[in-house]
């Protein structure tokens, strides 16, 4: 055990992927001598060799599109878009390349060795361009993983499951936490299940389900929710494709409410799925209508960050309605 | 190579001079002239007599499956065919110049270079019959051909995308040891994608042995080349990127034959990128949805089938008492029997069973893609003379 | 009156346009003298001239940002992307500009004059790259309107809107209706109103809702559960962004039921918003789960089309097990 | 131009003749050696007194903003700041070619072109405390400036984004008969985005007015230009795509001065593109989250560092006898007050109420915003101290 904070943990779980496959290799912008932005790829480069931990030309497009290739060529491809707000010039690498690779050749060629890390959400005064969760944009391509980390525990673990899964996984790193989480994590290999969701806390009153960065606040939320008497069941759900209902459903079975916290804007936002999927599990154990704590449907904006976010004490007031329905 | 470095080297001038493009001069390697007459003075043996009939062959082939399937999309047997006529020299004497391990990403103009690879009559059916022996498992429209057992990449219906997958595929390769290269096969039209540049770009930087073959066939649809881009062609960008260049007489089988070698050479010895630009002509429609009257004339398509591939080889072949007539009229009559026959068998052949909706979404499907196939099955139970072609697999 | 089919009045309203609005112009892949591969800008460059509908090199990612600079000039810019399936290259002009330049520039500048076509959905034989339905990747992107006609009279006229409307828009045109669906079309200018949903056909057991092509069938189930003596409300909702909650709402307070069919996979799908809100606004009116009937979460399957579809049959078996809950 | 069709013209060789990048050489234009001594033997005027005054002037403002900022972030007055050091003669003397009525669409380090334009030091303020003044009403990062009525597009993020959109904007330009042209900055970075690629083909082939200019400043933050291209810069590119190019040495005033005179006149004359490629060096870090040390050496600074675009063009001044050292000294001493000045009247003021953050995401609020808003009002009613600094005006 060391006590890792979230940027070491990734940067742990890549020195041990890259020792274990020979072909692993890291490369984005600024990734290689540098390590990054975020520093999350340091010492790589000395450590393995310019040749398996290289700074890219600057195109996302590019960059996914190489790691398209050499995935398919049965390389463990590792990328980095340096922000996820600039993720979108490789749309199309990812949704109608990567994603529909194996299915559209009958599973002759694939980029299953790819994963694509990229650092996303808000709370660190980026404005719009430095800020957003665009998981929900991905949750709806069939073909790709698409998981989120709270913590440096699960951020070794999960990165390390993405990267020996043999299909292609998004993995988004919560920036906001890169300095701030810090805890115990193992310094061998060890791997998370992809497409299980967390119980953080069990509870009997009100499910809450966040991922990522969002799950201390809906933990705070708790707190104070607790302090009323309500008792909340905290889920962190980390695997947004494929998604773990299984999980959500036996919470919401027992408690009858839902509460879903996310960054992104709340129209077509990964909760709308949930939540639907949801009134169709458990109808007929709902008490209240499923809550969406979520960002306005606006460009995430500077000076009202604060104001945007879904932070605990929304959460709060939301769990209070839920349960006064 | 000039000093990458972003100032080094650099010579001052001290009026303002404008450089345009006409400063370059990108010549068109050719070694057979339009009539078919080497003009090699060199005289330099290319390949040998059976690699000449099997590339001879293979256009032959090429246009002769082209032909049909035309027909067969006419009849209404398959919902859309692409055909290459025209630049059968292109694609196939590119890969007659390849090694049987090196990787091919195609465009989907390509099946020359599958043709020569050894893709099969009844492979080509059924991909085009998406029937359940194709390989892709039906789930792609006809033409989009792959076998990974030949190294030929499944084609990708969406332009330029293959270019950068060239250069990481090609990295991979590099740094298994493997003494293999990729060679990318694209449009024109193609390269005026973001993909073309990143692609290229990155491939100089990394040091990508990859051959980026263009076929520069004057259109994108309906788009001529000279509303596609403003430059001399597709070669003058090469310069560009500090890529090696080679511009090729698309409808020269020598001179594309020679072009790819050495760009091959040059990739794999070197540790990098080759753009090779083949001038040719598209001359069918650019698919069977296509009309190109609405925007060509009769007069310059004319031209072009006067500059015919096929023909102009067999001169040389012909010149080299290599040309065996009577052989080549039984190939072709064989062949067309061939084609014939695979159709007949492909359209009988039913398409996968209903499980294989699923499959290949993922390594193995998971829990919600097992639960949406499970619905669909008791759905197609319930109605299955609404789905004829797989209620009778529904099990 | 004219009889015209899906093309020749989308062909009517961008002519209308151009006679009206001198800076309009009509760009992308072969929409030139060729008139588009599906011939909808037939006739607009001998009307018109090269300068004002000229075809483009091939490249969307240019299309749309030469449209966004276009348009923040002041220009109505009319830009066609031949295929939905080929608009990922243009996401990140779409999502991250596009849509966020009013804003971003505290309304300085913006798109607002900027049009988008697209030719999307199944049904054509076209597998997984002709036949895609992407509205729901653009529902989840504030700043954006999007918008899709079910038939030639409401396409002449939501078209028209989308080109008036201060706002960047992206209109989806149900590619197998181009041909197929004749009406009724006024020759001169109208318009329809964007962010309302069309009532297509009243009823009180429940409530259907659909856009583009599958609003045919949505009715053929409608019809066929007519005949068991259920009573079916059928919408179009027309506007997928912002859309229409209340004529939803007012519907389903009605109904107490809910179904929502589309073509695209069902995680993520733009029905999960729908559920989403309405499970929150009708909650207490809800008397079966909310529906979903959709495609496939896999790209969308050539030789497995007819299985892939939300058809008439599945709607309809969806609509009797929504009544029998 | 060449002929653009894409085979007529076409000169044909016979041995395979590979092009590489070595075979272009394009020459830097340099009209003050690096000693500030004119070396244009014609002496042109370049222009008046006044004119280079003000070059001077903003040169030196740009500098000592930049200084300034760095402070200011330092002590945690604002959050992010980018300084342009080094590149002044690049971002001023460009803009001083250039009408009022051109639009400038910038990268984000080309504060140089902005002061020249005549933004106020308050307006720069404002912006970077996201203040209700701020036209952008604080909704983005420091240093993403925007001014319709300087002409000067509203600073995006994603980097080559603007390329194209120069070219459409230029387009529009022309269509609306305007003598203005769009000029589009960006760094030698952002030329390997895909949209550099589509942006300079489509404005090529549609005729655009417009002027690309790149700082090729030798860094993408920690990446140097020979990890970013392996061609002989950006200027070489030019020649791909058939658009008139020129390279410059961007720390030298007159030189960048008269190249994008000259771009200009011809983007406006002839109704193209024109790149300018001008040669400069990121003195500073890349920003204010930045460390260069980690990635280059001292020794590299400082030999740019003599290279100060500042000096060389006093020099020059002084030579002819423009340059009042007084009245310098003044004038910074005046601005550093005036800066100073406004960054505490700026700091003061509030952000804006809340109701902006729902506004201009349309033209008018939908429902749904307007819900939300709502919503979040009397959210922020219950606890306003959780939301100081929307609280006051929240009504
Ligand atoms: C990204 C993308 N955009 C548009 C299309 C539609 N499309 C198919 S082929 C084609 C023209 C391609 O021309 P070119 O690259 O020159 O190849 P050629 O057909 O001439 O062989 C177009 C526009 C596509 N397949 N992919
Ligand atoms: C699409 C996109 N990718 C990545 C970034 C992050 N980023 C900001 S500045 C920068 C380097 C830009 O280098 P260059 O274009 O040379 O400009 P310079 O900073 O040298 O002026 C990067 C990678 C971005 N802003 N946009
Ligand atoms: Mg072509
Ligand atoms: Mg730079």
């Amino acid at each position: 055990m060391a006590k890792m904070n979230l940027l070491q943990a990734i940067n742990n779980a890549l020195i041990l992927s890259m020792q274990k496959h020979p072909s692993a290799m890291v490369f984005g912008e600024d990734v290689g001598h540098f390590g990054g932005v975020f520093r999350a790829t340091s010492n790589l480069q000395e450590k393995f060799g310019k040749s398996r931990c290289f700074n890219t030309p600057l195109t996302e497009q590019g960059i996914i599109g190489f790691a398209n290739g050499l995935a398919s060529q049965g390389s463990y491809a590792i990328a980095e878009i340096q922000f996820a707000d600039y993720i979108f010039p490789a749309f199309d690498q990812i949704v109608n390349e990567t994603a529909k690779f194996r299915y559209r050749s009958g599973g002759q060629f694939s980029c299953g060795s790819l994963t694509i890390r990229t650092p996303y959400g808000g709370g660190i005064a980026g404005g719009h361009y430095h800020s957003q969760s665009p998981e929900a944009f991905f949750a709806h391509v069939p073909g790709l993983k698409v998981v989120i980390p709270r913590n440096p525990y699960q951020a070794k673990g999960l990165l390390l499951s993405s990267i020996e899964d043999p299909n292609p996984v998004l993995f988004m790193e919560p920036k906001r936490l890169y300095r701030a989480a810090v805890g115990d994590v193992p310094e061998e290999e060890y791997t998370l299940p992809l497409g299980k969701a967390d119980v953080v806390k069990t509870g009997s009153d009100i499910t809450l389900l966040a991922w990522g960065a969002q799950v201390e606040v809906i933990e705070k939320a708790a707190s104070m929710a607790e302090q009323d008497g309500i008792s909340c069941e905290v889920i962190d759900l980390q695997s947004i494709l494929p998604w773990d209902v299984e999980t959500v459903c036996q919470s919401v079975f027992k408690t009858g409410r839902l509460l879903i916290n996310h960054e992104a804007p709340m129209t077509g936002g990964f909760a709308s799925e949930i939540a639907a999927t949801i009134q169709q599990e458990c109808f007929l154990y709902l008490e209240a209508p499923i809550a969406r704590v979520t960002g306005l449907d606006t460009p995430y904006p500077l000076a009202h960050e604060k104001e945007y976010m879904p932070d605990h004490l929304k959460t709060y007031e939301a769990i209070r309605r839920t349960m006064d329905y | 190579m000039q000093n990458r470095n972003h100032l080094s080297n650099v010579k001052i001038s001290h009026n303002v001079s404008v450089i345009e493009n006409g400063l370059l001069e990108i010549p068109m390697l050719q070694l057979l002239n339009e009539q078919g007459v080497e003009i090699n003075p060199k005289k330099v043996k290319f390949f040998d007599r059976d690699t000449a009939q099997k590339i001879l062959n293979s256009m032959h082939y090429t246009r002769l499956l082209d032909d049909r399937m035309i027909g067969a999309q006419r009849q209404g047997r398959i919902s859309f065919y692409l055909a290459s006529l025209g630049e059968e020299a292109a694609t196939v004497a590119s890969a007659a110049a390849l090694e049987p391990q090196d990787m091919i990403m195609s465009q989907y103009r390509e099946q020359g270079a599958l043709v020569y690879r050894g893709y099969t009559t009844q492979q080509f059916m059924n991909q085009m019959f998406s029937n359940k022996d194709d390989p892709n498992k039906g789930r792609q429209m006809p033409i989009h051909y792959g076998d990974k057992a030949l190294n030929f990449m499944t084609v990708s219906s969406p332009l330029g995308t293959q270019i950068p997958q060239a250069a990481g595929y090609a990295y991979g390769q590099k740094m298994a040891g493997q003494s293999a290269i990729t060679i990318c096969f694209f449009g024109e039209g193609a390269a005026s994608e973001g993909d073309f540049h990143a692609g290229l770009n990155m491939a100089a930087v990394l040091n990508c042995p990859c051959v980026f073959f263009c076929r520069n066939n004057g259109y994108a649809i309906s788009t001529p080349a000279d509303e596609q881009f403003a430059g001399d062609g597709i070669a003058s960008r090469g310069i560009g990127y500090g890529v090696k260049t080679i511009r090729v007489d698309g409808n020269d089988v020598l001179a594309v034959y020679s072009a790819t070698a050495q760009a091959r050479k040059i990739a794999l010895e070197e540790n990098c990128p080759v753009l090779v630009e083949a001038m040719t002509y598209r001359l069918s429609a650019h698919s069977t949805s296509d009309d190109p009257s609405g925007y060509r004339s009769k007069e310059e398509e004319q031209k072009w089938a006067e500059r015919d591939p096929i023909v102009r080889f067999e001169t040389w072949m012909q010149e080299k008492n290599w040309l065996d007539k009577e052989a080549l009229e039984a190939y072709k009559t064989k062949t067309r029997e061939e084609i014939l026959a695979a159709l007949k068998v492909a359209e009988k052949i039913s398409i996968c069973e209903i499980d294989e909706i699923i499959n290949d979404v993922y390594d193995t499907p998971p829990w919600h893609l097992e639960k949406q196939l499970k619905e669909l099955k008791s759905h197609i139970k319930k109605y299955p003379e609404a789905y004829p072609k797989t209620a009778g697999s529904n099990k």
